[in-house]
């Protein structure tokens, strides 16, 4: 019962599903970030977008310095383990090129976000804001008293993106997504949002997916595009397929504090380029072997068959 | 091959019900068979999902709990219970669900806690609400199936296990509900529907030799009427054959047209 | 770095970590329902115990007609696709052997309830009790305001058993423990209790559970005790090991309705027996290869090896 | 060997703080290095707990941020995000956690937000709170690690993003917080405490070599001394040994001891 309509390029799925103006989160925690879509959303120039995120990363720091963004709702603002987004913080700390908006949480704050919106709820209550002064710069953080106990707790509202944007390892084509390794708030953000795009390094048969239930993250029944880019979360990694480029990385502590050397990397490895098979032809197949893990297989697990 | 017995139709309207690439709570017996029949026939993207978590079962072979192996082996997903509920019902993911009841009201309201007057001290104690009351405030459409007498289609429930129409008119609405609310009743006698407006349940159709007055001695209130009752329509001949030979072989839910035997008790509860 | 200690005889587990008085929550929905252990606790003859279950059946049946419960919690009562718990209605509906008393939600509402006690929140807000008649008769029902939108909703306390009781496939010896199919609320009961006894069909090696650590659901940290009893879910199914025994089930319904076949029922399998391994006995190696399923694998998952 | 280093010394004593069985919340950098010096040393089944969602991580390589592969392959488990933060953070099952700041003050509150009074108009726009409040709120020691100097020890922070002791006493208590609070600040220079009862932050002990004047110069108020102030103890040679060889062996975060260099900026960052 295979219904391909979903199956669509990256260039269809965002001229498609990504609209100025919208509220755009792109998911992945370390893992799995969409940098082949977020790439094409530039390449689209679109404009005004809210972009939501966790942690802002190289991504953002792109998506920012391209001019595609007006707010960033975020939890932590960094290149991990290297260093600061020098275009985020031009743009917070001197409007440069462009005003930023920012609104911001703890990552649990976000979290509960993307949960109430996941869940139908208007609101999700939470411990962890009591104390410090972020009520005082986002009014979005409120109070709710416990009914049972009096207890007053923090409280967060509903987020409910436009439209989320998740790398996964492998969908089939109705677009039942399975993850493995870390995986962030992938599910949350795709129940939560009102139109959901996957990117995958492979298409499988419905076969492989259906042969482990346990492993979907992403019912197909709430997914409007899939778009297989293999090597499309890179310089991210992909648990099992590739690791992170940490020399990118490193790389990127420099491209960031330069606005010139921005452009020109935006240039280089987005407008240049069409899509993504470009891009890691231009990466080189030597990059793509170094980062190759050797495997390291999951223990098998028998769902018995019966009838 | 014998016509259509009167259980045999209310599956077949039942499956009328589901539209194609729906994805719909299902529930074990009835609703199973009449989802099943939907995917052989119009819907064959109809998706089954069950409270126990699990999203776009393909069961190969009949359920006999919403909790079956059969129903993971083989699935799109299967997720723990409290994402399934946040997710899929109160997440609003979710198109159609069926329910059963011990007790319907006028308004699709249903009972399945307790019989008789007191709650503390019930006549008969029921299986009570599982993830009824959630289906029916969530789904986008409800259809509720049970087979029908004047004891299970009361005037007032004994208690009000799930919400339907509430008291009728824009009661629904006014609490808050995000779901469509009941969109028809069907039993093994004839389908009803509920005034746009009033919410009251209407009998649209009865089933083949079945008389309007024998409906109404099934039913504990007076029964409006749509303007024209008709006859159900009788399953086609190849669906009444894939019902019969491949989706309940052993009539364990529909029993032999020629014994009239089936499993009742059970037939529409959830679990 | 494997700690043997937590590998304990169910006799061992049921006599150090559940109590007179307790509140027992003894999950699996459909699935790894606890059998084995609960008859340990029958067997021991524990008084006064609080039992939560999102779907009471023959187990609670069992545990109701031997005088172990004061109490019970639950979302749905019933021997499924077969019919009613008859002990438990004798209970309710007339005090016979003696009251129990019974505190009632649907299943989400139970389910929020886990979730709270697992989360360390007070409460959790829902929708799903409005125009019904839970709130008339269950205090613990309540309502909270949204603090951004003013809209009113359902709001349940949090629940924390004293014991959570799970069964699953497979745990290492520090109680990492893996389920697969169903998962009922496991994960979440097991958080919200203070001690948890888990019962698997067998305990594994920890490099097993560690070449899959997405099908973790319940984490050695918080696991009190491992109890290894194959077949200990019995009638119930587990997943790839054995289905349902569904003949047990109906047979059940005549069982439950007449206390003195209940009572003989306890005394042939759970009075009479020393352990699971008594039981799998008694009830005969064909029995148990009839509920064997025909294997069938989970797809293969590449995690890689990263060094 | 050459004696130990002030950064070996510091990160030997944020070892010490970890104990035997412990679920430490770990961080990349320093924490990381003193949780492997502990489970090689006096504290073998500490389990590794990162916000990513990784409980009881066995990395096989020294980790580059909060969520590298190396930290999901042989982890005992591998959880979504909203669960790793309700049920081990909210839930209260969190023994240890380290953290890193721009800016603690003397009630051991921290900043890893803004430096500037204008948070709209920030001078230095930091990465923000990441899984900081939540790892202060609710494990049960908190331990702060960074390299000290007066615009990081200061008497006013520019931003609350985490709460330690409060304004000190019984204010932490006072919002109701369920974990214990701060129990340790470790820097490159000596070991603080907190007082019991006023909650403010003491000298404890120097890092050898270290005088108390260098450490009141790299303080922003007026710094308590413990009536006795000691001399931190080094680490044995076998430990030291082991953090040069193999923990550590490329000198990324505590360099060589010969060259001196070693990577500062990130090394006490969380993700």
């Amino acid at each position: 019962m295979a219904d391909d309509a979903r199956i669509l390029t990256m260039r269809e799925a965002v001229a498609r599903f990504v609209r100025d103006g919208d509220t755009v989160a792109l998911e992945g925690f370390t893992h799995l970030i969409p940098f082949a879509a977020g790439h094409e959303i530039i390449r689209q120039r679109r404009r005004d977008l809210t972009l939501v995120r966790l942690t802002p990363d190289l991504l953002m720091d792109q998506l920012v310095h391209a001019g595609t963004a007006r707010r960033l709702v975020f939890g932590w603002l960094g290149n991990p383990g290297v260093g600061s987004l020098h275009a985020v913080r031009r743009a917070v700390e001197r409007d440069v090129p462009a005003p930023l908006e920012i609104e911001e949480y703890s990552h649990f704050g976000l979290l509960c976000r993307y949960q109430a919106g996941a869940s139908g709820l208007p609101f999700f209550p939470l411990r962890g804001f009591r104390g410090t002064d972020y009520p005082r710069v986002n009014p979005l953080v409120r109070e709710v008293t416990c009914p049972f106990t009096g207890e007053v707790l923090d409280a967060v509202p509903a987020l409910r993106p436009d439209v989320a944007v998740v790398h996964a390892q492998r969908a089939d084509s109705e677009g039942n997504t399975q993850i493995w390794g870390l995986l962030g708030a992938q599910r949350e953000v795709a129940f939560a949002a009102r139109r959901v795009i996957v990117v995958v390094e492979e298409i499988v048969e419905e076969a492989v997916i259906r042969a482990d239930p346990n492993r979907t993250q992403i019912p197909g029944a709430i997914v409007d595009a899939v778009v297989e880019a293999p090597g499309g979360a890179h310089p991210s990694f992909a648990q099992g397929f590739y690791d992170r480029d940490n020399a990118a990385y490193l790389a990127w502590d420099r491209i960031t504090r330069d606005p010139a050397a921005l452009d020109r990397y935006l240039e280089e490895w987005v407008y240049g380029l069409p899509d993504r098979g470009a891009y890691l032809e231009r990466l080189g197949r030597d990059v793509v072997n170094r980062l190759r893990p050797a495997p390291r297989l999951a223990s098998p697990v028998d769902y018995g068959d019966y009838r | 091959m014998s016509p259509a017995t009167r259980a045999e139709t209310m599956v077949f309207a039942a499956s009328r019900e589901v539209e194609d690439g729906d994805s719909v709570f299902v529930g074990v017996g009835l609703p199973n068979l009449a989802v099943q029949l939907a995917r052989r026939g119009h819907a064959p993207r109809a998706r089954l999902l069950y409270e126990s978590g699990v999203f776009g079962a393909r069961p190969a072979r009949l359920p006999i709990s919403i909790g079956d192996p059969c129903l993971v082996t083989g699935a799109a997903q299967v997720l723990e219970m409290p994402a399934m509920f946040q997710y899929f019902l109160q997440g609003g993911r979710t198109d159609l669900g069926f329910l059963g009841a011990a007790q319907v009201d006028r308004f699709g309201n249903l009972n399945t806690t307790v019989v008789g007057p007191d709650y503390r001290r019930p006549r008969v104690r029921l299986p009570g609400a599982g993830g009824a009351p959630d289906i029916a405030w969530n789904a986008r459409r409800t259809v509720v199936i049970l087979r029908q007498d004047r004891r299970k289609f009361v005037s007032r429930l004994d208690f009000r296990t799930t919400v339907g129409w509430a008291e009728g008119g824009r009661s629904r609405e006014a609490l808050g509900a995000p779901g469509g609310g009941p969109t028809r009743v069907i039993t093994d006698l004839g389908v009803y529907g509920f005034h746009p407006e009033t919410r009251e349940m209407i009998l649209e159709s009865v089933h083949a030799g079945v008389a309007i007055e024998e409906v109404r001695a099934a039913v504990g209130w007076d029964l409006r009427l749509a303007p024209e009752v008709r006859v159900t329509p009788a399953p086609e001949p190849e669906m009444l054959a894939l019902l019969r030979e491949e989706i309940d072989p052993k009539g364990i839910y529909l029993g032999r047209p020629s014994s009239g035997k089936a499993l009742s008790g059970p037939s529409t509860s959830r679990s």
